[in-house]
């Protein structure tokens, strides 16, 4: 492919070159490109932030895979206002200072005009500082512990409210069996901790007893859970109908699964809900032992929609392979993408202020029915779907909830969160606002 | 009972490796500034004996005395800070510094790692360099890298190195090996030499060499005593033929 | 384990000269960032950034080579102090946030807040004191060094047994910051800084002061590494990495002089990783991976092993290809730091520097004396 | 399909039993509620179906679950069966294929019932161990409503074996009703016979029955009785449980370990690269699955044994290959060696990754070795066991090549004294390849087993590499006894320290153990004279 410098970089790494005492690194600086073929004018660039090495590769190339599609889709559709999208594409490689540093590098030195990237909590903790500094503009598409609401990040996955709090009603009515008792299963970090921590508050406001109550930290890739699962076993062997509710980190599901089927934990007696696996996960594991078990997603490939089914194929096109998968992120990021699509266009600028005070209130047909919109508090609308697996790797939709779900950036169901707001349309304009002291706790944007 | 008129005392000492009795109810007396020549065939006990002295090896039974100190609950710098010198068997110098480095490392004193740090060179040890250079007529390759020197130059060295701790009883494990004849003279010429000063203990299989000493030789076989005296007179010995030419 | 020359010469004008070059650049890059924006000679605070987290790479390549290269024990567990000192400069930055925080409380972290503890942890008193965070930063590094170091050294333990071990500790301390309970944040770490010392740490200026404070603490630790292996100690540390046994035999005590350098160059990398820190911007449990301490191993050999100017300039640049490399090739650039690994070790047995600065004649290798004495007749 | 017979046999059966039994007010239409979509009236309707003795009940219950159940919007209900579709209701074929069907879907609701059903149908199956896998699903299900068909097929089983199984079925069953007036010493007998069977299931049930309040005092009392007897003997089998799970996952480590042990112990390498190799063997097992899938089907449950040769030679063929190409040029420089294996690593990585995608591969384990079974109060999972068995064949087949052939004995040789066994004429360059290869073989191996319990992701390597450099130096450097010892100890040490101190906990205590231990003893717990790693 053509390597076009933009200046600035070129002149930034010549100094930075001349300072390490090595000639012509800066000539070495570019960065990967596609180029679009129909529309003319300086490009508009648009940041990719995904690990393409390292443990997070797994789940995060697939997300550079369809923000490469999406590019290429808009460009044939003639670009963005007339000019042609250029995607930038960087590999923070799974290393969290790093990815602080690559967001500095899109947004400084190939000054694009939005990022879409981060998985992890942490990742996205680590560019937050660097987003609010220069003023950019962060899609984040994952599921996530909430808990948070910046002006410069549009979260365009699941907050709580929008999975787990749905996935335990399904697990508490008749039709999920009804459960009494609940175990907890996470890894040590951030979003189980948060969602297990309104979890438990929810279920006790549900009358679930504490002493019904397990929770379960183990650490990231933890591979051998022989222990883990025997003390679910035992947890459900109370009498009471128990249901397994896991936060478990990608990675460590796979070994997590095959214990459980070997140990014969079936669906029917003690239903898993996952928060963290989906159809990419699943391709990596024998489903077989896990018919039945459960996950609660706003996306499934399997919901058959036009849209849906359009969005399939092209992906299949795309990266010429019928195997692969689509899954809850990549939808995120369909959505999000097209969202600044529109709101580049309504404000007829790449502005960034003017562009996040224009995403407020877009509208975005999801690819399984219903509309996303762009709330103030820079979360979506989404439909929640309960799913469960199926031999042949994919889910089948149990329940869905009878109304779009509005995500909320601060859970009602922590203690200190319960009066927080974000709402980043004015007057507010802040991103944690306290509705009773009608007072604003972070930095507010006039 | 210890006798303290005695520089060196080794009694009735044993040590095992795992089964094998390297040395067996050794004993050996040095005097003040005596030099004791050690032979024996291989496998006799010679370089263990060595060990046990300098701290290396604990052996299982018995008591080693230096100085009426008893040395075997100490470890080997405590007993090298004490007047012990050793020398390797294989000249084993610094070979990555220079003759200089590494006799300025020798010379006796600064040992703390801290005082290390601080030190800079004084007249003194200048002086007591330059000396120890000429005995081992090192002089023309003072400032060359240790490991680029021939094996005798490295052997010497050693000695060199020795003679900075200023040890009263200098162990010395077959210095002569692979040395030309010329060599081998002017080594046992430098010991005598040293041997005005201090106590020295010299394990050699060269018989010339020994004879050159012409001090008492305490011959060792299966790790114990088999014959002490002058040379002709042991070397006389039937039993002393025997181990050496076998039957 | 002996296949160096005597390092360097007997004084290090290459550490000399390497110290005066980076406070140069330090200072130069620093005035260049604040030049506005429309000046061709502008440097973006990208590069500003990246240069102060290369040079406090640097210190922690700088540590790595003083015990390996000097003392040579290959440590696989160094960027421990590193992130150790780290998270004490973390500590005091977190608590700079104060009330900034999203939940706004004055005195608990947020993390806290989310783990709903109601009180600082003991071990947190006092970081909001910058005096006794810098305090930290020096002493919990080289407290953990001193008990590891004297315990693994005086038991004479050596070679791969020393390597794996310090690899298992970084590894433990890895899973245990992991860990929400311990009070640094789990996995997230320590991250959202918003000042130091009262200065605004996205401002250019602070950054420009940082990235100059940077370059100057690492030219000092330049000077001071040099005085240490310069002169006599330098000499008796390369004693005891080519002849321990012989050390022992003039009555010096190997454990305490390996001791000293280990311990000196702990403090050398913490005072590195809170550098780091402020600049970076965030510190977790990642900064402890073992793949880490590896890396910084590898920048030391590219750079040249023994030499202290090598060990900077291998930090600098690997680091500097990793960067151009994840832009630039962002599917292959593995490969390359892969082949880099491969190619120094087989082609550049004295890294760079043994490029333009031919190595005197290695001393022989293999047989230590105490093989030799093993083999020696009674063996 | 021959199931389908002899059930439509057994409905002869069943229709009498359930014309005994049931109240005759099963005529409303279940097809109907089937054919609803609404979980809750489909399970309604599966109980009602099966129990109705309507010849339709098997071919329609069957279909449902094979996926092959079909409705249309007007409420009509088909059953595929090939191309074409049979009304489910009457059984007749369709001509024309009915407009706008939809797939009945499942929940585990629906599931349930559908287990319910069907064990329900075969209670009374002439295959005796069709009828003890019903009665033993029944137990499991307790479910009220089947207590008359449990009955039904007491009154009517010869066999001790399944009556026993009834029984156990029927007491559970009667438990899992509300308690009413009159059937106390019944419900008592249930609570007595539960406790005799033990295990977490009755200890559920009976848990459930200790807690309501409804209960008669007495049945409580025992019941309660049982749940603590119960508890204290699973209390006394989670001892060998925790072994177990300790033996599995040291049996795992040593796999990981003793490819090291080789490398490290004759030539001193440190080799980076040794997960790369366990993650090439996984690699190697799912191709040779994918492989056998796509040529030789009949042979898919076996694909695993056949990826062990393969896995060995593969990674040992690359072994070689590395030893020859790199290694080789760093002997005596063993940590350089570790720089350029690490390097190493990360290019193999990142090549299966370019080659197989970042993601996860599944490798599907087969029949005969996913599940487990009861061994008194503890529960041995297969694949686990098939590992541990498979770590000892791998330790003991390597114990032989060294003592009994002439490789071993050179490599044995060059471990004691490199140089004097070059002067003996062994040709040390080529035992050195050839024991490299022999290490990553081993690793090779390892990544084969691991791909039955782990991912196989490009990362698989990095995280047993730590480990089993921990194994081996703990065991120290070069010996095998040493090898297993630690990797044991390890395994054992966590698990036992898991279930009280958390899975981080106590990853984190054993590693502090193993560094305080090798401060105490410096070359491990079996130190090897001789160089190994000397230089």
């Amino acid at each position: 492919m053509p390597v076009t410098l933009p200046n600035l970089s070129r002149r930034a790494f010549g100094r930075l070159a001349l300072a390490s005492s090595v000639a012509a690194v800066g000539a070495a600086w570019s960065s990967e490109r596609s180029y679009a073929a129909a529309p003319k004018g300086e490009p508009i660039k648009v940041g990719i932030l995904h690990s393409l090495s390292g443990t997070m590769a797994i789940s995060e190339t697939t997300l550079k895979d369809v923000m490469l599609m999406l590019i290429a889709e808009q460009n044939r559709k003639g670009g963005l206002l007339g000019r042609p999208l250029e995607a930038v594409v960087v590999d923070p490689a799974s290393n969290w200072p790093l990815f602080a540093e690559k967001a500095r590098q899109l947004l400084s030195v190939d000054k694009v005009s939005a990022v879409f990237g981060c998985w992890t909590s942490v990742s996205r903790k680590s560019v937050l500082p660097v987003f609010e500094e220069l003023n950019g503009i962060l899609f984040y598409p994952v599921q996530y512990e909430a808990q948070e609401c910046s002006r410069n990040i549009f979260y365009t996955g699941a907050a709580p409210n929008q999975q787990a709090i749905p996935a335990v009603d399904y697990l508490l009515s008749e039709d999920g069996g009804g459960a009494k008792r609940f175990a907890l299963v996470g890894t040590d970090y951030v979003y189980p901790r948060t969602t297990n921590q309104i979890l438990v508050n929810y279920l006790k406001s549900k009358g679930i007893a504490d002493e019904d109550i397990m929770v379960n930290y183990t650490p990231f890739g933890q591979s051998d859970w022989q222990t883990i699962v025997s003390q679910i076993k035992a947890f459900g062997s109370a009498g009471k109908k128990t249901a397994v509710v896991s936060t478990i980190n990608g990675d460590a599901n796979v070994p997590f699964y095959k214990e459980l089927g070997n140990q014969g934990i079936s669906s029917t007696d003690i239903p898993v809900m996952a928060f963290s696996v989906g159809e990419e996960e699943l391709a990596g594991m024998d489903t077989k032992p896990l018919v039945g078990q459960l996950a609660a997603w706003n996306y499934f490939e399997s919901i058959d929609t036009p849209a849906n089914e359009a969005f399939i194929k092209q992906w299949h096109e795309f990266t010429k392979n019928p195997k692969r998968t689509t899954n809850d992120p990549m939808e995120a990021h369909y959505i999000g993408f097209n969202m600044w699509v529109q709101a580049v266009t309504k404000a007829g600028t790449t502005d960034h202020d003017k562009v996040i005070d224009a995403m407020i209130g877009i509208r975005q047909p999801n690819l399984t029915g219903g509309v996303a919109e762009m709330l103030p508090d820079h979360h979506l609308t989404k439909p929640v779907y309960i799913g469960e697996i199926q031999d042949d790797g994919q889910f089948s939709v149990v329940w869905k909830t009878p109304a779009l779900v509005p995500g909320q950036a601060w859970s009602p169901w922590v203690p200190e969160t319960k009066d927080l707001i974000g709402d980043w349309s004015q007057p507010i304009a802040c991103g944690n606002y306290n509705t009773v002291t009608k007072t604003c706790i972070g930095k507010k944007h006039a | 009972m210890t006798d303290d008129s005695l520089l060196l005392d080794v009694r009735d000492v044993s040590v095992t490796f795992d089964g094998f009795r390297a040395i067996n109810n050794l004993s050996l007396a040095l005097k003040p500034g005596e030099m004791r020549a050690i032979v024996g065939p291989n496998g006799a006990g010679k370089t263990t004996m060595m060990d046990i002295i300098t701290g290396k090896t604990r052996p299982d039974t018995g008591i080693v005395r230096f100085k009426g100190r008893d040395l075997t609950k100490l470890d080997e710098p405590t007993i090298a800070r004490l007047g012990i010198g050793r020398k390797f068997q294989k000249p084993t110098v610094f070979e990555a510094l220079t003759v200089v480095e590494n006799l300025m490392l020798s010379l006796k004193g600064i040992r703390s790692p801290f005082s290390v740090l601080m030190a800079r060179p004084t007249a003194r040890e200048r002086e007591r360099i330059a000396h120890l250079l000429k005995l081992t007529r090192l002089e023309k390759h003072a400032d060359r890298q240790a490991g680029g020197m021939s094996h005798g130059q490295k052997q010497w060295l050693e000695i060199g190195m020795l003679m900075g701790q200023e040890p009263d009883l200098l162990l010395v494990d077959e210095p002569v090996a692979g040395m030309t004849d010329a060599e081998t003279m002017a080594t046992a010429d430098l010991l005598r030499e040293i041997n005005r000063t201090r106590s020295v203990v010299v394990v050699e299989h060269d018989m010339d060499f020994v004879r050159a000493l012409g001090v008492t030789v305490t011959v060792l076989h299966e790790g114990s005593v088999l014959a002490e005296g002058p040379l002709d007179e042991v070397s006389a010995d039937p039993r002393v033929i025997e181990v050496y030419l076998g039957r | 384990m002996n296949l160096l020359s005597k390092p360097g010469a007997r004084s290090f004008p290459g550490a000399v000269r390497m110290a005066a070059v980076v406070v140069v650049v330090a200072i130069v890059l620093a005035g260049a960032s604040m030049l506005p924006e429309s000046n061709p000679l502008h440097v973006s605070a990208f590069v500003v950034s990246l240069a102060g987290k290369y040079l406090a790479y640097a210190m922690l390549a700088l540590s790595v080579d003083l015990v390996w290269g000097f003392a040579g024990i290959l440590t696989l567990g160094h960027a421990a102090f590193f992130a150790l000192g780290g998270y004490a400069m973390g500590m005091y930055l977190m608590r700079e946030i104060g009330a900034r925080g999203v939940y706004g409380n004055p005195n608990l972290p947020d993390f806290m807040i989310f783990l709903s503890w109601k009180s600082l942890p003991w071990y947190w008193w006092g970081t909001d004191h910058f005096a006794w965070a810098m305090l930290l930063v020096l002493v919990i590094p080289a407290a953990l060094a001193g008990v590891f170091g004297w315990l693994a050294f005086r038991s004479r333990v050596s070679g791969v047994y020393l390597s794996i071990i310090t690899q298992a500790l970084t590894y433990a301390l890895m899973l245990g910051f992991f860990q929400n309970g311990l009070g640094f944040g789990g996995n997230n770490g320590l991250t959202d800084f918003k000042d130091i010392l009262g200065a605004d740490l996205h401002t250019p200026t602070t950054r420009a002061v940082l990235l100059v404070v940077t370059g100057v603490m690492l030219a000092l630790a330049l000077l001071i590494s040099r005085f240490v292996v310069g002169g006599r100690f330098g000499n008796l540390l390369v004693a005891v990495r080519d002849a321990e046994s012989r050390t022992r035999f003039l009555g010096y005590r190997p454990d305490q002089v390996k001791l000293l350098v280990w311990v000196f160059s702990a403090m050398i990398a913490a005072v590195g990783g809170a550098l780091y820190v402020t600049q970076v911007g965030i510190i977790n449990p990642g900064e402890f991976a073992p793949a880490n301490s590896i890396e910084s191993v590898i920048w030391v050999a590219v750079g040249g092993r023994g030499t202290l100017a090598g060990a900077v300039l291998g930090a600098v640049l690997v680091n500097l290809g990793k960067t151009l490399f994840t832009a630039w090739l962002p599917e292959f650039w593995l490969y390359g730091l892969g082949l880099l690994f491969l190619v120094t070790t087989l082609f550049l047995p004295n890294g760079l520097m043994g490029l333009w600065r031919p190595m005197k004649k290695a001393a022989p290798e293999e047989v230590t004396p105490e093989v030799s004495d093993t083999q020696g007749d009674e063996a | 399909m021959r199931k389908a017979g002899w059930l439509s046999g057994v409905m002869a059966a069943l229709v009498m039993g359930a014309a005994i039994v049931f109240s005759p007010l099963a005529h409303a239409d279940e097809f109907d509620a089937l054919a609803s979509g609404h979980f809750e009236d489909m399970a309604g309707a599966i109980a009602t179906l099966a129990a109705s003795g309507n010849p339709q009940a098997v071919p329609v219950l069957h279909a449902l679950e094979e996926h092959q159940l079909f409705a249309s919007s007007q409420g009509g209900l088909f059953i595929r069966q090939g191309e074409n579709y049979v009304d489910a209701r009457t059984g007749q074929p369709v001509s024309a294929t009915p407009p706008d069907l939809h797939p009945m879907r499942l929940n585990n609701r629906v599931r349930k019932a559908l287990a319910g059903a069907q064990a329900e149908m075969e209670l009374v199956a002439p295959q005796r161990d069709v009828r003890l896998k019903a009665a033993t699903a029944l137990y499991g299900r307790h479910d009220p409503a089947l207590l008359p068909a449990i009955d039904h097929a007491l009154s009517v089983e010869k066999d001790s074996g399944v009556r026993v199984k009834l029984e156990e079925a029927r007491a559970a069953t009667i438990l899992g009703q509300a308690p009413v007036e009159g059937a106390q010493s019944q419900r008592l007998e249930a609570v007595h016979t539960l406790a005799g069977v033990g295990g977490l299931e009755a200890r559920g049930i009976l848990a459930s029955v200790a807690a309501a309040s409804v209960e008669a005092p007495d049945v409580r009392k025992a019941a309660s009785e049982g749940v603590s007897a119960i508890d204290w003997h699973l209390r006394m089998w989670s001892v060998f449980q925790n072994a177990f799970y300790g033996l599995s996952y040291g049996s795992v480590l040593l796999l990981a370990a003793t490819g090291l042990a080789i490398t490290f112990g004759v030539m001193g390498v440190i080799n980076m690269a040794h997960g790369e190799m366990m993650m090439i063997g996984a690699y190697t097992t799912w191709m040779v699955q994918q492989g056998i899938r796509a040529t030789a089907p009949m042979l898919e449950p076996v694909s695993i044994l056949l990826a062990i040769p393969v896995a060995f030679l593969v990674c040992g063929t690359i072994g070689v290959v590395i030893e020859r190409g790199l290694i080789r040029f760093l002997y005596g420089r063993p940590l350089e060696t570790l720089l350029a294996t690490w390097g190493l690593s990360l290019i193999l990585q990142q090549a299966v990754r370019s080659i197989f995608g970042p993601t996860n591969l599944a490798v599907e384990t087969p029949l005969w070795l996913s599940g487990s079974f009861a061994l008194g109060g503890m529960d041995i999972t297969l694949n686990r066991l098939a590992i541990f068995i498979f770590a000892g064949l791998v330790l003991g087949g390597l114990m032989l090549v060294l003592r009994r052939t002439p490789l071993g004995l050179q490599m044995r040789a060059v471990t004691q004294n490199r140089r004097m066994a070059a002067l003996m004429g062994i040709r040390t360059p080529r035992v050195d390849a050839l024991a490299f290869g022999l290490g990553a073989g081993l690793a090779g191996l390892a990544g084969v087993a691991v791909s039955q319990i782990d991912n196989v992701s490009p990362n698989l390597g990095q995280s047993y590499i730590i480990d089993s450099f921990m194994v081996v130096v703990f065991g120290g450097v070069g010996n095998l006894w040493g090898t297993l010892a630690a990797a044991m100890a390890l395994g054992m040490g966590g698990k036992i320290l898991e279930p009280t101190i958390g899975a981080v906990s106590a990853k984190i205590a054993i590693l502090v153990l193993v560094i305080l231990y090798i401060q105490r003893h410096p070359r491990g717990m079996f130190p090897v004279r001789g160089r190994g790693v000397e230089s």
